[in-house]
């Protein structure tokens, strides 16, 4: 149709295009920092294209994506700080003996297995997440009082990995010592390959969601982002529709936490602080939440901004980003992607004679959501 | 005055397990270890209707904003850093008296609240989540300019010598600042239910409130309730702005600490002014019991958790407005 | 025995009763038409036999088989479609979207995660625009639809679900002559296929579809029949018909 | 679709022959050191602080403070004939932000040494990277100890020094029973390990002990278990706005300071201020450094700091000195370690922390008094004093220790081992570099 931006051939070729300029980095550049800052940045992304599957995609506006994030990252600080102990001669972490633990507590005792650690990294938010999600769906929670739930489990949260300093070290964190090893190798954060792994499975998460979208399933959200209850009497289980979508965004948000903690080597509850779950939901609003790859410039941008903006103005810096915010808010309903939709939406409608027949907003709605 | 005296003049019928209860009460009352048994529990009650009125006063305005506009306004909470830097800067540029500078912080907040309804909210009344984003901004805004304005450190409001003192009536100890703002609560509660329900102008709000369209057919001017009800809310805000900063601190950021806080008030209550109330005397008296009880911070997480208990029960909060009919 | 089966139902909201002992039997491939004034209980006993609300006590049954338990989406599948009073349509997605959606013959949200062209689809598509006429619009957004577009597609998702029964509540509400004339049309042509139970006030349209009134009143059942007998019935206009400007 | 999946599979294998290439596994060699100095170029640092977010309040004044120190060092003729250049950036409260500004700072920009943090949360976070790249982090506040790292040196005062003399000195003037308070997170609990030491060795009672969450400021509940657990002084490591809530709170619920008094380690000047003079007077903290410290070098300091235009918050403290010593304990640590290498050209950060052991900072420079780097841990030998506040908000030193006390970073862990200058030597005699 008229509509550049809604074609999913057009779609597919920006996502090589982006995919492969952001391959292209490491081949440009041996800087280590901006290699370590850019794979960091990507982690971001994914949290982004998390967002925007479950609120652009799932209509679940999530406030507490840091509950995943946040577990995500304490399995794989516990794995890397369990492979710089040695089971017989240095079996705990430091910090436990400051906590009078004389031996690894059983919380602790299946990251001392690297393969099972990662799969618990990302199991155990993801199932958190059917469960929290199926009692919230199965509830009817919807709008603002999903955001006010997820909120307040975040919040819960936090506060227990606070008070939990024996087995967390409550606020200071967790810092292993050296890098992640993998497959005998130790991946060290500034190079390359960390590079390379963030790259590939922020590809991996970003195409599988666009699929996702496209999928029938990801036409049921859409449609039950607008009016679950029509969904519901065409026949479809919306509570298990949700729970599913929330539990993907969930599991993506852990893998991103699994990977923040491979490059900075370091987790504490600030994973689960409030206000950097609301960051993410900024990006995704700012970059566009009904589009995947939107959001995940969204979050390039307002990240980018803060390291190269942010002590160019230092006082100023939080002002602007502001002031951005609500100008893009006020008169970029579905942000940087929605403009670029209106855009591509007007020279598509140049090009064409029009049709007199059909009223101009509709032709170009053409399968909007899709994006 | 001894409980048991208290307990004593109750004329009910006498059901015998209740009158089972008195004795067991008497009894205690007559050993000597009542006030060290009821003591504490009681006075921790007492502190949990204190906390309940901060947590109240804290979340007033945002009810109104959110249950009559359906806003989210997530710059609530430096709206209330706006209303204890006014007070400051009042305070001590002017010399004005604590006591004028509450409602000098209500008049100065409702004013900026207007500004920003103004100019920015009421293009958003059709995308009520698209308002969280934007009075996101509008916090960050917010905080730096008077971050710019009157420096990073904290600053100080003085009260009046009163306020520094505290009453003690049997084993009840209560702060005077804190009965002050137990009773400034009750009193703006119960002006803003007065205005909401028994004035010309709370009938128009909620008549907008239920059908915008219907409310206009009738010569209501929506744009007009909604501008004053935002910059009442805002007032409001400013208010507990000035109270919190006498309490806590005035700190750029002291406003992200009440914001959830409020938020949590408003939609376990589910919007409305009676369920504010009754959802900030329910966390409020649980915070203060578990914290007896355990210590604070679990007992700031049993009352998250407890939250999302209650909310998966009452998905509404717990006064909803009745849903629309299909 | 019919093919829906309504037995003694009671609902009552906090002490009021608003379904008193509704009984009715609904026929295979007839339109039953639901008529009643304000307040009679139909949009409620739509609620009811879809699951959207419990029953104080009384049974469902869809042939032999009891749903009063049922959960919305249960009831959908087993064939009860139902089309909404205000016009329930996905505005933000397009008309082949919303047609899509409602296309519910794989229910399970895994399955749906790796399908992308339902088997059927395109045929069903096809028959359904048909019906609707709604051809020359697949690819407009829902929510640009006009009011009478809106009623049409949303009949149209309902038949995409494939249902036996079909709850319409008001579906020429708001709609020009012309517009209730081909609705017309597609209704009669659905009740040969199709078991249909309409609520409706505009009197002259029942009177072009139905095969049974039944007319509530109170939440009971007051008569049932066909229109002329209805019409002729002294309680019936005593209640309802009896008000010339309902 | 089809096409889709096509796209997909173009791009895989360029990823997985990435992934594949084995020299992309090791560490990139060149960049994995610290910075070098270069005989004529200026001597960059980075001050990483946050200017911005609730750790503003102290951090904004610490940064201010090191710049008025560089300044002031540059005056005088700089480092072995160079300048500092301090690099400031915003590391904006927030913990992701810290590591991403060390590592720009360590590896784009190049510095010799960070001034930084002030919580151990913030340390925390930069330590993987600062020891990676062998760089050097100047801590310039307390913290809990229990680390044994070979990239740091604190300017600050331990857990094990900070109440030492505060615990006895409380107990011997207002009696032996005492309530714990702290918020909620690693540095109060270990000093309160710590100050329960003391508490033993003086005789004295622990008759309760509370932690309030972070930033809470509601102190009701935890006031009526300390008005039912009858204490004869409180013992705070309450923080940042806590803190002045809970001085405020402490006099409204009507608590008496002449018969109860605050004994903590954190309500200095700048908290004093905050709360109001009237809320803070009659409470006492223990610091190795109060503004109104009676000495020569100490009126300079806050009269030259105050007037320059880095004091506009009017006010020094205890955490602002600290900084402020850092700047110096960075100076003549970089002399010595140039003195060693025959000059400035080639030293690197890790030369600079090796030749800081032992480091005098003169009382002629240092407004606490004379202090020294410990040349195993690279904590700072240092003499805490207890101050009472006046009512017009100033403290009054009333005690002072008779000579330095030494840093033990695991004074309370003997089993975990002993910290030494090559890392941390566990009783067992293995020793373990980096210990965190």
């Amino acid at each position: 149709m008229t509509n550049l931006y809604h074609n999913r051939s057009a779609q597919w070729i920006v996502y090589a295009l982006m995919f492969a300029f952001l391959a292209a980095i490491p081949l440009i550049t041996n800087d280590s920092f901006l290699l370590n800052q850019f794979a960091t940045y990507g982690v971001y992304g994914m949290l982004a294209v998390s967002i925007s599957l479950s609120w652009g995609f799932g209509g679940i506006l999530n406030l507490g994506q840091g509950i995943a994030f946040g577990l995500g990252a304490y399995g794989m600080g516990m794995t890397m700080q369990m492979q710089s102990q040695d089971p017989v001669s240095n079996p705990i972490p430091p910090f436990m003996l400051n906590n009078s633990l004389d031996h690894l507590p059983a919380l602790w005792s299946p990251f001392q297995n690297t393969a099972l650690g990662f799969i618990l990294s990302l199991a155990v938010p993801t199932i958190f997440y059917v469960f929290f999600g199926s009692l919230m769906f199965r509830a009817r929670v919807s709008g603002p009082f999903i955001a006010i739930m997820t909120l307040a489990m975040l919040t819960a949260l936090y506060t227990l990995i606070l008070d939990m300093q024996p087995y967390t070290n409550g606020a200071n964190g967790i810092a292993p010592p050296a890098p992640l090893k993998l497959l005998g190798a130790e991946i060290d954060p500034y190079s390359v390959a960390s590079y390379w792994i963030v790259y590939g499975a922020l590809l991996f998460v970003t195409v599988a969601s666009k699929l996702i979208t496209q999928s029938k399933f990801g036409l049921v959200t859409q449609a039950l982002r607008s009016d679950p209850e029509r969904v519901r009497f065409l026949g479809y289980n919306v509570a298990s529709y949700e729970t599913i979508v929330y539990a993907l965004s969930g599991l993506i948000a852990a893998l991103a936490g699994c990977c923040l903690v491979m490059l900075v080597q370091y987790v504490s509850p600030a994973q689960l602080d409030v206000n950097f779950s609301i960051g993410m939901v900024i990006w995704a609003g700012i970059g566009g939440r009904f589009s995947l790859i939107g959001s995940m410039l969204g979050a390039f941008l307002i990240q980018g901004g803060q390291s190269y903006l942010g002590d160019q103005f230092l006082a100023t810096w939080l002002l602007l980003l502001g002031g951005f915010f609500i100008l893009v808010v006020r008169f970029l309903p579905k942000g940087l992607a929605g403009l670029l939709e209106l855009s591509l939406g007007m020279i598509g409608a140049h090009m064409q004679p029009k049709d007199a027949s059909r009223p101009q907003r509709g032709a170009e709605a053409t399968s909007k959501a899709e994006a | 005055m001894p409980p048991s005296r208290l307990l004593k003049h109750k004329g009910r019928p006498r059901h015998a397990p209740d009158a089972q209860w008195r004795r067991g009460i008497g009894d205690v009352a007559l050993g000597n270890s009542l006030s060290a048994d009821i003591a504490p529990i009681a006075n921790a009650l007492i502190l949990g209707l204190s906390i309940a009125s901060i947590w109240l006063i804290a979340a007033l305005g945002l009810a109104i904003i959110y249950g009559a506009i359906g806003v989210i306004n997530m710059a609530h909470g430096e709206f209330i850093m706006l209303g204890a830097y006014t007070s400051y800067a009042l305070q001590s540029f002017f010399g004005l008296p604590f006591l004028l500078c509450i409602p000098a912080a209500f008049i100065v907040v409702a004013f900026i609240g207007l500004l920003l309804e103004r100019g920015l909210i009421r293009y958003l009344y059709k995308r009520p989540l698209d308002t969280l984003l934007a009075t996101w901004g509008v916090s960050l805004v917010l905080t730096q300019l008077v971050r710019l304005t009157f420096g990073s450190d904290p600053k100080y409001i003085a009260v009046p010598e009163m306020f520094q003192s505290n009453v003690q009536l049997g084993f009840v100890n209560l702060s005077v600042l804190r009965i002050f703002v137990f009773a400034l609560t009750i009193v703006l509660v119960a002006a803003t239910a007065f205005l909401f329900y028994r004035t010309r102008f709370g009938m128009q709000v909620r008549a907008v409130m239920q059908n915008k369209e219907m409310a206009a057919s009738f010569g209501i001017n929506a744009d007009r309730v909604y501008m004053l009800t935002f910059a009442l809310g805002a007032g409001l805000a400013g208010v507990a702005g000035s109270l919190l900063g006498v309490l806590a601190i005035v700190l750029p950021t002291m406003g992200t600490a009440y914001v959830v806080q409020a938020f949590l008030v408003v939609v376990v209550g589910g919007g409305t002014i009676l369920g504010s109330v009754v959802a900030s005397g329910l966390t409020g008296e649980f915070q203060s019991v578990l914290a007896y009880v355990t210590n604070e911070t679990f007992a700031r997480f049993l009352l998250y958790l407890l939250i999302v208990v209650l909310l998966r029960f009452r998905p509404a909060g717990l006064f909803a407005p009745a849903k629309a009919r299909r | 025995m019919g093919v829906l089966n309504i037995h003694n139902l009671c609902k009552s909201f906090g002490g009021t009763s608003v379904i008193n002992d509704f009984s009715l039997e609904v026929t295979e491939l007839t339109l039953c038409c639901l008529v009643g004034p304000n307040g009679a209980g139909k949009t409620t006993t739509m609620d009811l036999i879809t699951g959207r609300q419990k029953p104080t006590s009384g049974q469902i049954l869809l042939r032999s088989d009891e749903i009063t338990s049922l959960g919305e989406h249960e009831i959908a599948r087993l064939g009860i479609g139902r089309k909404f009073q205000v016009p329930a349509v996905f505005r933000d997605l397009s008309v082949r979207q919303n047609l899509e959606v409602a296309y519910s013959r794989e229910v399970s949200p895994f399955k749906n995660l790796f399908s992308y062209r339902p088997s059927g689809l395109n045929q069903k598509l096809e028959e359904i625009l048909t019906i609707t006429g709604l051809g020359g619009r697949v690819e407009t957004e829902a929510g640009t639809l006009s009011h009478g577009e809106t009623q049409w597609l949303e009949i149209g998702m309902v038949l995409m679900q494939n249902p036996e029964i079909l709850l319409l509540d008001e579906p020429v509400a708001g709609m020009t002559e012309g517009e209730i004339e081909k609705t017309v049309g597609i209704l009669n042509e659905l009740k040969r296929t199709h078991t249909l139970i309409v609520v409706e006030h505009d009197m002259a349209f029942v009177r072009e579809i139905a095969d049974v009134v039944t007319v509530m009143h109170m939440g009971a059942l007051l008569a049932q029949g066909s229109i002329s007998e209805m019409e002729a019935n002294p309680k019936v206009r005593e209640v309802y018909l009896g008000d010339p400007e309902d | 679709m089809d096409w889709s999946r096509r796209k997909i599979l173009k791009t895989t294998p360029l990823a997985a022959a990435a992934i594949a290439a084995p020299h992309l596994w090791l560490p990139m060699s060149s960049d994995a050191w610290g910075a070098t100095l270069k005989k004529g170029e200026p001597i960059k640092v980075g001050l990483l602080f946050s200017l911005t977010g609730a750790l503003a309040v102290p951090e904004e004044d610490s940064t201010l403070v090191m710049q008025y120190a560089i300044d002031e060092i540059n005056r005088n003729g700089g480092v072995a004939g160079h300048e500092i250049q301090p690099i400031i950036v915003d590391a904006k409260s927030d913990f992701n932000v810290y590591a991403e500004k060390a590592k720009e700072l360590i590896l784009r920009n190049k510095v010799i040494a960070i001034f930084g943090c002030y919580t151990s949360a913030s340390r925390k976070s930069i330590l993987p990277a600062v020891m990676s790249q062998n760089s050097l982090l100047y801590y310039p506040t307390c913290y809990e100890g229990a680390e044994c790292t070979q990239n740091t040196i604190c300017t600050g005062p331990l857990a094990n020094q900070h109440s030492k003399d505060l615990i006895p000195y409380m107990v011997q003037n207002f009696g032996k029973k005492v309530f714990f308070v702290g918020s909620n997170y690693v540095w109060p609990k270990e000093s309160n390990k710590n100050a329960k030491v003391w508490l033993n060795a003086a005789g004295g009672e622990l008759v309760g002990e509370e932690y309030i969450p972070l930033g809470s400021s509601e102190f009701g509940p935890i006031l009526n278990k300390i008005r039912d657990a009858k204490p004869n002084f409180i013992f705070s490591t309450v923080v940042g706005a806590s803190d002045i809530s809970l001085h405020k709170q402490f006099k409204q619920e009507g608590f008496k300071v002449d018969s109860m008094p605050i004994a903590s380690l954190t309500t200095g000047e700048i908290e004093t201020r905050a709360m109001g003079n009237e809320f803070g007077a009659g409470h006492f903290l223990s610091a190795p450094y109060f503004q109104g410290i009676d000495n020569p070098t100490n009126h300079k300091f806050v009269e030259s700091f105050l007037k320059s235009k880095y004091g506009k918050n009017g006010v020094t403290h205890y955490n602002m000195e600290e900084t402020y010593i850092s700047a110096y304990v960075f100076k003549q640590g970089l002399e010595a370690a140039a003195q060693k290498a025959g000059g400035i050209d080639g030293v690197t950060s890790r030369m600079i922390r090796d030749a800081s052991g032992g480091v005098k900072i003169e009382d002629n420079i240092s407004p606490e008094g004379l202090i020294w780097i410990d040349d195993q841990n690279f904590n700072t030998w240092l003499k805490p004093k207890i101050g009472q506040c006046q009512a017009d908000g100033s403290f009054k030193i009333v005690k002072q220790a008779e000579s330095q006390v030494a840093p033990d970073p695991y004074s309370i862990y003997p089993d975990a081992g002993v910290c030494t200058s090559v890392g941390l030597k566990a009783p067992d005699g293995k020793l373990r570099v980096n210990v965190i």
